[in-house]
């Protein structure tokens, strides 16, 4: 009898547990799954951008609810996150249970062996794993956090394309439509060549310089103290022009041409004077010009046109407190030269970087289990529309068809389905183990470019030279 | 009108010509600071205008209201506080020491002391990092079953800036005191001794007393400095001890730097500083004479 | 990296005892401490100098001579 | 009477703190100094190479002209002070009304945080939003960029340097000039020296000490000026500073061991600079000490 009443309670429990799988928030299954970490406290670290912030403020303390496991959550500058995330896994200190991945840096870490493998720890511990979480419902920016087998190593949060923005109310302005054909003998409309676009930069340079507004023809990212100048020209201009990979030939180890890199090659310079020549219609403040001042001045309404950051495109076009030119932002696919689109299409190639970031846990982890419920807490499909709709983000496919999505996307001129639609021409950054230091080798020198002290193809013969030199003194060298 | 009637007025106008304009010239930053956390964002890159267009304190409310910002406002007391107290105290014993006392090439030790303020900081984080995680780390203490503490580092905690910002502090600290405490007779130490005084009530009641205002400024240059530092604080911490200087980079996003925000909190953070000078003016310029007396 | 001042305070009887001023060759006043700085200094300099300009033709281990023997005659002589 | 152990016994703390966190510290960078060690290259860890990092550095043409930059800096930013805080402090020697209100404004840049000051500097000359660009070109039809023009850069740099640091020169100075005993002065005087000599044979001996720790002071903490630099104008053409050049060397391009040679070499320059200038300025000759 006691036996029977014993069966009957465990019946019982299974039943409930069984329920409680397929209430809506699963929130027993969770509890169940964490029940042995909870009151664990697990950290991480990231750039404060809004999607971290939704994440610091919404998702960690629910997850909290759900399961008892403490997030501590740090969001700083992008500076600090680097060296604040490198210095832990090298050290192997183990402060961090997570940490921000810019895709860029994926593959570093994984040369490094930073970073634990999600897939597999995923298939290790079948008790931890959340059955709508799946690896392969997020979109194609996912696959630039896998390893060569196809195993992930970041729950990808934030993804961006840079995306040419224009100003609707001057292209769409009938006297100025006008205007630009009596000087140019063509209609205007959004760039579809590098010609196009420059004439149209000229034209609003001089109609903003004739009508004594503060209007300039183009946005350039040409910060002089920044990597932001050297990113715009690697990973925007020069793809749109079809120099892929920042011209380095990983197989001889070399950017110049000599030795099959293309960095001082023909296409490498003429994208870079190209860009420099854009500076004159750029507003004055271009050479100071990160990131996030691009989009600062396309919001003040300073640019009739430019190459913006995809994340800023949804409160450049409908935030009142922080942009002057809601209602009126037009949203397209960068200017390409020629063939690129088909390359991109084939797979040779791509027209920018698929920007952004996922969380991944480091070796160093003490709380790797806890962690990984974690992340597969950020990776459902339950919680990635509003966790969009506040950060401009997409990474799950599901995310697209959301209602909340669709009718933010009537308001961003069609980001989000350019981003569902045209997202597969893009591409992460290219497979570089010693991506932070390349970079800042080449750096110094499109500063000089830009300002002026050397040409275009000075500049990049003597920065493919130093970046030989650098992979040569790394190991990479041929 | 005599001659010197036309000087004075001269010398009048100097006086408070260069008194406006250098006014001016200091508190045209501090202004625009203030304007700028005035405004909101689309105000901010319209034409500029250095003039006050409404009071609008969101910015403000906005930090003052954030648990994070009374978190890391308290870090930055606690720290610097404590900061400018030990250096206070050390450096106070490390003069008397230097200045009265035959130690083997005490002037050497003295300029070793100063060169801790020369070192280029940024290589120095890593040594730091590494010592602050590994180092000083305790993994468990448990007695009688009760763990006390676990997984214990110096790494993101107050007590470790408050040690590490001595190393540019009592340099600066010990020069400063250097030149008052030798300026103090050494005859009335050696009175207070014969009345029986012992090292102790020496420095309570002659050195105390005597140097007192080179010890409130060396206070309290140490806590500005403590509380303005950034890259140490920023490096070695995480969460929990995270000060106010760290905050205000967190303010630059790839989505746009928060000018208003930030410029608010540059504000709120000029207070407890401004608010210290302000009442103790007369001891910094009596405090820092850097032996100037004694010569 | 160490090195003093020449304040008066400090006994200079005691560092001076060995050799009158005359023989000195700097032109101000050091203790032993100051002058095993100084060679220091000067070694550290010469061998960036060396690096830079003359190891193309001679080897480095020349400059180590060279300002070991400067710095033995600065500690025993400046 | 005084026995030196318990001099030793007071020193002791200083010394404990400082060798904790600032020799060891530095002996750990000395012995990086000597290794090849780059997290991302091919062969991770520490490689001795010997002397070939500070081979590298000395035809470092970035490294050698942030070098130049920075010295260029502290002699134009540490003048101005010195000059400029010493005729404040003498202004304050007298009494005006409304002196005291002067000197608590006087004193307001000292306090706010480098890092606020990069800011708001920042926003004072960024073409578009601060104010000081769009009055120049309105007023004077100046452009003024300092993205575009290092040599503006560096400028604005020393001026922002200048008003930070200038109220602290001012007070040392005030300190200095209130301790002056009178006498001297009026004797002076009596025997007929005009202002200039009485400033130069009188004031400036007395103000010496003074003078001399307010110079180091300023030196060792322009040479290794990062955050305010850092936040005007991102360490560009023009303000790549000696800090700022060895922050990304070690961070963002985590060369440790260049990194560490370089900063050695800073310590150096930095400790053989402030040397030689105190013995210049300070150094007794040979007779002075007999």
């Amino acid at each position: 009898m006691k036996k029977l009443f014993t069966i009957v309670l465990l019946l019982a429990f299974a039943l409930l547990a069984n329920m409680s799988l397929v209430t809506a928030d699963h929130h027993g299954w969770w509890a169940e799954a964490a029940a042995p970490y909870a009151g664990t406290t697990i950290r991480g670290v990231s750039e404060s951008t809004p999607p971290s912030n939704y994440v610091a403020d919404v998702l960690a303390p629910l997850f909290t609810e759900y399961t008892g496991i403490n997030v501590e959550f740090e969001t700083t500058s992008w500076d600090q996150m680097y060296s604040k995330a490198i210095n832990d896994m090298e050290a192997n200190t183990g402060i961090y249970d997570f940490v921000y991945i810019e895709q860029d840096i994926i593959y570093s870490y994984l040369a490094q062996d930073y970073l634990v493998n999600l897939t597999q720890a995923a298939a290790d511990h079948p008790d931890l794993a959340f059955a709508d979480y799946d690896e392969a419902a997020f979109t194609s920016f996912a696959d630039y956090f896998k390893n060569a087998d196809g195993d992930l190593f970041g729950v990808p949060m934030e993804a961006f394309v840079k995306v040419y923005l224009y100003r609707k109310d001057l292209f769409e302005n009938a006297d100025i439509q006008a205007a630009f054909e009596a000087d140019y003998g063509y209609p205007l409309t959004p760039a579809e060549t590098f010609e196009q676009y420059r004439d149209n930069a000229e034209f609003f340079t001089g109609y903003g310089e004739g009508m004594d507004m503060d209007l300039w023809g183009t946005t350039v990212q040409g910060s002089t103290g920044h990597p932001a100048s050297t990113y715009e020209f690697l990973e925007s201009i020069g793809p749109s022009f079809g120099l892929y990979n920042w011209g380095i030939n990983l197989e001889t180890g070399s950017a110049q041409s000599a030795n099959g890199g293309a960095l001082d090659g023909d296409t490498a310079v003429e994208a870079l004077s190209y860009w420099v020549g854009l500076l004159p219609f750029a507003p004055p403040e271009a050479t100071s010009s990160t990131w996030d001042e691009v989009a600062s001045s396309f919001a003040a309404g300073r640019a009739a046109q430019g190459w913006v950051y995809g994340e800023n495109a949804a409160w450049i076009a409908t935030d009142e407190t922080r942009s002057a030119i809601t209602g009126n932002v037009g949203v397209r696919l960068p200017v390409t030269a020629p063939g690129v689109i088909e390359d991109a299409e084939m797979g040779n190639g791509y027209i920018g970087y698929y920007d952004g970031g996922a969380f991944g846990i480091p070796h160093s982890s003490r709380n790797k289990e806890a962690t990984l419920l974690w992340l597969q807490f950020i990776g459902q499909p339950s919680v990635q529309a509003e966790w969009a709709a506040a950060g401009a983000r997409i990474t799950h496919t599901a995310t697209f068809d959301d209602p909340l999505i669709a009718e933010q996307d009537t308001k961003v001129d069609g980001y989000y389905t350019l981003l569902e639609e045209q997202g597969p021409l893009f591409a992460g950054a290219p497979p570089f183990p010693f991506h932070a230091q390349v970079r800042e080798i080449i750096d110094p020198f499109i500063h000089r470019v830009i300002l002026g002290e050397l040409t275009a193809a000075e500049g990049l013969s003597q920065a493919a030279a130093a970046v030989d030199e650098e992979l040569a003194r790394l190991g990479y060298g041929g | 009108m005599t001659t010197s009637t036309q000087q004075r007025i001269g010398r009048f106008f100097t006086t408070y010509g260069i008194w406006i304009f250098m006014t001016v010239l200091t508190l045209l930053p501090i202004w625009w600071m203030f304007v700028v956390s005035m405004r909101t964002r689309v105000e901010l890159f319209a034409r500029p205008n250095l003039a006050l267009s409404r009071l609008w304190l969101e910015n403000y409310s906005n930090v003052l209201t954030d648990s994070t910002f009374q978190r890391y406002m308290t870090n930055s007391l606690v720290v610097s506080t404590g900061n400018a107290l030990l250096v206070m105290v050390l450096a106070l014993l490390a003069t008397y020491a230097l200045s009265r006392y035959k130690l083997a090439g005490r002037d050497n030790i003295f300029f070793w002391l100063i060169t801790n303020r020369m070192a280029p900081p940024a290589a120095f984080l890593l040594p730091l990092f590494i010592m602050f995680t590994r180092t000083f780390r305790i993994e468990e203490i448990t007695i009688f079953d009760v763990t006390l503490v676990q997984g214990w580092t110096l790494y993101d905690t107050q007590i470790g800036l408050i040690l590490l910002y001595c190393v540019f502090n009592l340099p600066f600290a010990i020069w400063l005191l250097k030149g008052v405490i030798d300026g103090i007779p050494i005859e009335l130490d050696d009175a207070a001794m014969i009345d029986g005084a012992g090292l102790l009530g020496v420095l309570r009641y002659v050195i105390l007393p005597l140097s007192a205002p080179g010890l409130a400024v060396t206070a309290i240059l140490s806590w500005i400095f403590a509380w303005n530092e950034y890259l140490f604080a920023a490096n070695l911490t995480s969460v929990n001890a995270r000060t106010i200087t760290t905050a205000l980079a967190e303010f630059v996003t790839v989505t746009g730097t928060n000018w208003g925000e930030l410029a608010a909190m540059s504000m709120i953070t000029l207070i407890p500083s401004a608010i210290i000078v302000i009442l103790a003016q007369r001891y910094i310029v009596m405090g820092l004479t850097f032996g100037a007396v004694k010569e | 990296m160490s090195k003093a001042k020449g304040k008066p305070t400090i006994e200079p009887e005691i560092e001076r005892k060995a050799k009158s001023p005359d023989e000195h060759f700097l032109p101000f006043y050091t203790n032993a401490f100051d002058r095993v700085f100084i060679s220091a200094v000067i070694l550290i300099g010469i061998h960036l100098l060396w690096l830079r300009f003359m190891e193309s033709a001679f080897p480095i281990v020349v400059a180590t001579v060279i300002s070991l023997v400067i710095g033995y005659v600065v500690v025993r002589r400046g | 009477m005084r026995n030196p152990r318990t001099g030793w016994l007071l020193l002791s703390p200083t010394l404990i703190i400082l060798i904790i966190f600032g020799f060891a510290p530095f002996l750990y960078v000395l012995f990086v100094g000597f290794n090849q060690w780059n997290v991302f290259s091919a062969e991770d860890g520490l490689i001795f190479n010997g002397l070939d990092n500070f081979r590298r550095l000395v035809f470092d043409e970035d490294f050698l002209h942030s070098v130049g930059l920075t010295l260029r800096f502290a002699i134009f930013a540490i003048g101005s002070q010195i000059v400029l805080g010493f005729l404040l402090a003498q202004m304050l020697t007298r009494n005006f009304p409304g002196k005291s209100i002067f000197r608590v404004i006087h004193t307001l840049p000292l306090m706010v945080a480098p890092i606020a000051v990069g800011a708001i500097w920042r926003l004072l000359v960024i073409p578009g939003f601060g104010p000081v660009p769009f009055f120049l070109d309105r007023w004077f039809d100046f452009d003024y960029r300092i993205g575009t023009y290092p040599d503006q850069a560096m400028l604005t740099s020393v001026i922002m340097d200048v008003w930070h640091w200038t109220p602290f020169v001012t007070l040392t100075m005030l300190a200095g000039l209130s301790a002056i005993p009178r006498e001297p002065v009026e004797q002076a005087k009596v025997d007929g020296a005009n202002r200039l000599q009485v400033f130069w044979y009188v004031t400036l001996p007395f103000l010496r000490p003074v003078l001399l720790t307010t110079v180091f002071i300023r030196i060792m903490d322009a040479i290794r000026t990062v955050d305010e630099v850092w936040m005007l104008a991102g360490g560009g053409p023009g303000t790549r500073f000696t800090g700022i050049y060895i922050w990304r060397v070690v961070f963002p391009r985590t060369d440790y061991g260049y990194g560490s040679s370089i900063s050695i070499i800073t310590l150096y320059l930095t400790i053989v600079l402030c040397w030689l200038l105190f013995i210049a300025i300070s150094g007794k000759s040979k007779d002075e000490v007999e």
